[in-house]
């Protein structure tokens, strides 16, 4: 790292391998003693080519791919692609299997807001409330190994469906998780909501207005938290939303407080929501048949992740692989933001308004790294050739 | 209204409490049925479709017919680079494979057990250790 | 006192050697107590001690462009000037060894030295990590020094001296946290921002800076610093508790009183958010130093 | 506004710009433009950002192989479930769009990944570093492109 100080400008790099940044990224704030004048970002560090690599996987097996685009928000890219896939093949999943899927989406979006806060609470030096909220975090990660097999990339769907169902007794575990979770959930509305000492590092920093969320593209709760209403469960309800509505939580300060409320908020109506499901779960099959090969034709859906909009676009060309597929998460599209909100601030604040899009740089960083060209009998070869070159399709940043 | 030491009620009784962290190797807790463990196949209900090797994503399941007609074949599972998503067992139409919910504990120090080789072993003609019985070499749960 | 005694006295009992270890005992029990607040299991007894022998055995990088004799010298300052503090103090409810007219002075600038030292460690090394750390720990030095000097002048100015010993005396027949509440909080207080314990950790805030100014040392230097803040924190825990707890009497009482006072500290610790340098100014200028000099108001006309 | 108004008044834009421009659902809640001329394009999504009909919400690259020999951009303009999509084609050699970092900023992070990925150079983006690619990645080799000869990669660079 070559030293730049000249008598203006101070550079301080942030990343790739930075105790702020839980993945890899890299940011240049340059500083004028304490204050950030400049910020720059890169990308990259954990690009997998999963795009690339999508084109050369069959229909099913790029389900598993996709999961993978991110360890938080995993089932929501699984539920994007099959959306799009079940789109292309005109074909609907049943009204039990999208209320499971919905089911797990959100309780993947209260073990990713748990994450958050603590996450953001670390980065603003209160590792006691990052403590405590990942210790109730684990009740969410165990509701969801319960029900779904796994902690993280739960593989809840299938392609037509889901792969499990939820009995009587899951649903009373459930409730239980949901009922200590709600009132930990509270507990911390009042914590961030009240403390003195926290809301000296949130109130008023890193402050979006509603025009600026706009330009910017701003997506999710931190578009939310600026009074900016997007919400794909309640502008374009999806899948089982359409039964089961939500209600749109909307903040209009625009700083980081704002974030913090909007998410713990969202956190309440995602348990309001899950109980509702688990009310009223339709009967039904929990999954129907897809064809091997998907017919010809476009699909582009919209889905809220916890992070905001993840955008997926998919063309087959009638075969059993797709032809194109395109990824655009949230992340992407509130770093912009970020990187604008960062002048003017203290560098101290820098980390606080990183955290507070919730970034998650293994989701923009998916692409191409290399690709393959590979038909079904060179299956092993090419994916020790695979291996070989290093690229962790599967062994990826964790996280 | 603003406050000092909102927290306070949590930390202190987390004085009289004990602590949240699980104590892993020494205690274990329960996994839930639902989990997904290690893969088992049930050799009689195989036919050797190649199915499940076909939708692996992470292709760890190999699939070699050895004779077509009187249905010789192996199965081949790379535990290591299985993902443990489940989608072979959904894929199965005979329904020979499930997941263990017990077995999780699956790190090894050499690579012998990752590869298990399940079906007719005798043309196989590689040199790599035939696990019959199924299961990682070194049995972690006593 | 032969040279032998003396020797003891200087190396092992109660200097030396037992400070460090004694300093380390106050380490783990900071943070298995932290570990317990946030409902964790925390740190076996010997983890501090553990981790001073692994960074000592360690191969010790210089980096490129540091004046290496101030690189390795720095550290053993800090811990020279920490240990030599120890001598005027009444570490384990005996009596200071040493004592003149006005070493409280002395000691507590040898206490600062450490910080100094840090702070021009970090100036030392090219990294930007450690040139904002050691701009921000030597800030936060002129923050919080004025504020906890009056307090510790506090209980010297009722004692009639500036020597350790003799306000020590005098505070075994007076317990001054009741007469000076005000200085007790602003010392207490002060005392964790010498010591760098969050919610003062802004000069080594690892989100933002990494490690701050030691972010270049490995092995060690690192290690001795270690030890100098081990010996600081154990010093500066005698000083607060024989000041204004009732004195020193024996080693039982000293060591209840300063594990309490450590316990205050670390609960305070687990419930505030770290302040950005800019608020640790504003907290001790604004309310630390009013606070203090309330407190002498009070003193003085009542 | 309603999902059908957002797309008819985007028709009409569309169609008063330029009335030869093709215009189809192939959607109930989206509505596709094929933009025949590059020159129109820019305007067009003026007049879709004067009215606030969407937000960008991405741009998507297409290589449609060696025998169409040609690449088609998708612009997906999304106000609450309805799309309005802006298909551009060009041809690949020398394939050159004009940016839309002028009238919608946070288009900057789409276009530099296009540019990248595809090797379309967009006119007026004033940012080109890479934003995902090594600093030492190979002039003229475009990883999206269905034709990219990334072996050749993996033996220059020796890593990944």
């Amino acid at each position: 790292m070559e030293n730049k100080i000249t008598s203006e400008s101070f550079t301080i790099p942030m990343g790739p391998q930075h105790p702020a940044l839980k993945e890899p990224g890299h940011f240049q704030f340059t500083v004028d003693g304490e204050i950030v004048t400049r910020a720059y970002v890169r990308l990259g560090y954990a690009h997998r080519g999963i795009e690339k690599a999508a084109e050369s996987r069959n229909w099913v097996q790029d389900l598993y791919l996709l999961e993978r685009v991110c360890g938080i928000c995993s089932h929501i890219h699984s539920f994007a692609y099959c959306l799009a896939v079940e789109q292309l093949a005109h074909v609907e999943a049943p009204p039990r299997a999208q209320a499971i899927r919905v089911l797990v989406a959100e309780l993947e979006r209260i073990h990713s807001h748990f994450l958050w806060m603590g996450v953001s609470a670390h980065e603003a030096g209160f590792d006691t409330l990052f403590m405590y909220s990942w210790r109730d975090r684990e009740t969410v990660m165990d509701i969801l190994e319960g029900l779904t097999g796994n902690r993280v990339n739960y593989s809840a769907n299938i392609l037509g469906g889901v792969k499990f169902d939820v009995d009587d007794v899951q649903a009373a575990s459930i409730r239980k998780g949901l009922d200590f979770l709600e009132e930990r959930t509270n507990h911390y509305l009042q914590v961030l909501g009240k403390d003195a000492m926290f809301l000296q590092r949130t109130r008023g920093i890193g402050v979006m207005t509603r025009a600026q969320a706009e330009v910017l593209g701003a997506v999710g709760p931190t578009a939310r938290a600026s009074n900016v209403m997007r919400d794909m469960r309640v502008t374009a309800p999806y899948s089982a939303y359409r039964q089961f509505s939500i209600r749109m939580m909307l903040d209009s300060r625009g700083d980081l407080e704002a974030r913090f409320q909007v998410r713990v908020q969202e956190l309440l109506e995602s348990i309001r929501l899950i109980r509702q499901i688990l009310d009223n779960l339709p009967q039904g099959e929990l999954s129907v048949h897809l064809p091997r090969r998907i017919p010809a034709g476009e699909a582009a859906v919209r889905l809220e992740a916890p992070r905001g909009e993840v955008f997926y676009y998919i063309k087959s060309n009638g075969t059993d692989k797709p032809e194109r597929l395109k990824v655009r998460t949230p992340t992407i599209c509130n770093l912009n933001s970020v990187i604008r909100l960062a002048v003017g601030h203290q560098l101290a604040d820098v980390p606080m308004i990183l955290a507070g899009i919730d970034p998650c740089f293994s989701c923009n960083d998916r692409m191409v790294t290399l690709a393959d060209e590979r038909d079904g009998s060179e299956r092993l070869m090419t994916w020790s050739e695979l291996r070989q070159h290093g690229i962790d399709f599967y062994k990826q940043a964790a996280k | 209204m603003k406050t000092f030491g909102v927290m306070l009620p949590d930390v202190s009784k987390s004085l009289f409490r004990r602590a949240a962290t699980e104590y892993y190797p020494s205690i274990r807790k329960a996994t839930p049925v639902q989990l997904r463990g290690l893969l088992h196949l049930k050799l009689e209900a195989c036919t050797g479709c190649g199915l499940c090797a076909m939708d692996c994503p992470a292709n760890a399941i190999q699939v070699t017919m050895l004779d077509r007609k009187a249905k010789i074949f192996t199965v081949d599972y790379h535990v290591d680079r299985c993902t443990f998503c489940g989608q072979c067992v959904e894929s199965c139409r005979q329904g020979a494979l499930h997941m263990s919910s017990t077995e999780w504990e699956l790190a090894a120090l050499d690579k012998t057990p990752f590869l298990m080789r399940i079906g007719d072993t005798r043309n196989a003609g590689t040199n790599v250790a035939a696990k019959p019985e199924n299961k990682p070499a070194e049995d972690k749960h006593n | 006192m032969t040279l032998i005694s003396v020797l003891i006295a200087l190396f092992v009992f109660p200097g030396g050697l037992f400070l460090i270890v004694a300093g380390l005992f106050y380490q783990w029990f900071n943070r298995k107590l932290l570990a317990v607040l946030q409902n964790r299991i925390g740190p076996r007894w010997f983890q501090p001690f553990a981790d001073v022998i692994k960074l000592l055995a360690k191969e010790e990088v210089i980096p490129d462009g540091v004046n290496p004799y101030l690189f390795i010298g720095l550290p053993i300052m800090a811990l020279a000037g920490a240990l030599t503090a120890a001598v005027y103090v009444p570490i384990a409810g005996i009596a200071p060894s040493y004592g003149f007219s006005g070493d409280l002075i002395v000691v507590l600038y040898l206490l600062s030295l450490l910080t100094l030292c840090i702070g021009l460690a970090g100036a030392n090394s090219l990294d930007r990590f450690s040139l904002v750390g050691a701009t921000r720990t030597l800030t936060q030095l002129f923050s919080y020094e004025a504020p906890f000097l009056l307090a510790m002048l506090g209980p010297a100015l009722v004692a009639g001296s500036w020597q350790v010993g003799k306000i020590t005396a005098y505070a075994q027949n007076h317990w001054l946290i009741l007469t000076q509440p005000l200085g007790f909080v602003v010392a207490l207080v002060g005392l964790m921002g010498k010591l760098e314990m969050p919610p003062f950790d802004a000069p080594e805030a690892h989100t933002e800076i990494v490690a701050g100014a030691l972010t270049e040392y490995s092995g060690r230097g690192l290690a001795i610093f270690d030890l100098g803040r081990a010996v600081e924190l154990i010093i500066g825990l005698t000083l607060v508790s024989s000041f204004y707890l009732g004195g020193v009497a024996n080693l039982p009482l000293f060591v209840v009183k300063t594990l309490l006072l450590l316990f205050v500290m670390v609960g305070l610790q687990s419930l505030l958010t770290r302040l950005r340098i800019d608020q640790t100014i504003g907290l001790w200028w604004r309310y630390g130093t009013l606070l203090v000099l309330v407190q002498w108001f009070f003193m003085v006309f009542a | 506004m309603n999902n059908e108004e957002i797309l008819t008044l985007a028709e009409q834009i569309v169609k008063s710009w330029d009335w030869k421009t093709e215009v189809s659902r192939s959607q109930p809640n989206q509505l596709d433009v094929n933009i025949l001329n590059l020159e129109q394009f820019v305007p067009i999504v003026v007049g879709l950002r004067v009215k606030r009909l969407g937000y960008l919400s991405a741009i998507v690259g297409l290589d449609l192989g060696r025998e169409a020999n040609q690449l088609e951009v998708l612009y997906y303009f999304c106000e609450q479930s309805s799309m309005i999509v802006l298909h551009l084609r060009i041809p690949r050699q020398n394939a050159r769009i004009p940016s839309l970092c002028e009238v919608i900023p946070s288009a900057e992070v789409f276009e530099r990944e296009l540019r990248e990925m595809f090797g379309i150079e967009i006119t007026g983006l004033k940012t080109i570093e890479y934003l995902y690619l090594p600093e030492d990645w190979p002039d003229g080799v475009f990883p999206m492109r269905k034709d990219a000869d990334l072996t050749m990669v993996t033996a220059q660079t020796g890593k990944v």
